[in-house]
């Protein structure tokens, strides 16, 4: 995933107003969206993983 | 091998729509790291997007079967 | 249409809650969203080939 | 025949979009069937989707001919 | 950016009925709707534009 | 001068992103031109959308970083 989609996406969940700055609460919010996003990507990768290993009886 | 590369591309499809739809369905606010029932909830999630996602596999097979009868 | 997009699209229109298993409720709107889908993608385009066929003076 | 497969791309991309706007305008609760009234509905919807191209389409020219003009 | 993109843009931006033709108020927000995204899209590529040679310091 | 493309291709991609996000949070109704309001909008917007990408980033790298170290 590129920068590009986490900006799109993160904006949409963050970004309520675009006054002239970004409060503290807004980039918090998108900083812990990125770490987030990437801990439920590894979290489905890792399950996901754990899952084929099991059907496949190893 | 081209088979496999197949494979490996759907299933990488498959977990990047994962990771958008759970995130939606179970992220509301981000905090500072995952708690436990965000956990659940994205364990949860998965499981139900991938029993959807043979369900609706299923039923376009069908689908595709019944065309191919009627023509 | 790829089975990604379906469910994609079909997630989006008929699931809500996510518990323990997909009710049966969200079940049969999954099964008919594919079959509906597929209905008005062939009812649009049957129905744009006649469109085309008359502007073409057949 | 690059122009004409241009044109069956365009079409293709016409026909996917339709289908999926047209589904969300008109298809609220995914029955066994396509009803009479959702059908009416796809078709009127159908139509309003190509009015809405040809007008946009329309907008866009104009207005790239006036960029050149201004140029 | 295409035609397709803009039609799906401004189709969701401008039209909430599909009745028996499109109203002049729907039609009227299409059109404009074309215009202000490419005043929109100038105006960004200008202001990006000036802000790039600023920090380039010319 | 891949590098260049690359560049390239990366603003041209937040511009595309920017106009289509700055549209959606500052033109309600679109009228017969940009008024100084509207305006006014898209530059903030602009700005904000662009400072978005600088945190996302920043995050995404400390990220990377964090998750190479504990391998």
């Amino acid at each position: 995933m590129q920068i590009h989609e986490f900006n799109d996406f993160c904006w949409d969940k963050c970004v309520e107003k675009t006054g002239n700055k970004l409060d503290s609460k807004t980039e918090t919010c998108l900083t812990n969206c990125v770490d987030r996003f990437i801990d439920v990507s590894l979290l489905i990768t890792n399950r996901f993983a754990q899952l084929l290993q099991k059907s496949a009886g190893i | 091998q081209v088979k496999q590369q197949i494979a490996v591309a759907n299933a990488q499809e498959l977990l990047t729509k994962m990771t958008e739809k759970c995130f939606k369905k179970c992220i509301h606010k981000p905090g500072t790291s995952l708690d436990s029932s965000e956990q659940k909830c994205v364990a949860m999630c998965m499981d139900r997007y991938m029993d959807s996602w043979n369900l609706v596999s299923k039923a376009y097979s069908l689908r595709i079967q019944r065309e191919r009868t009627n023509m």
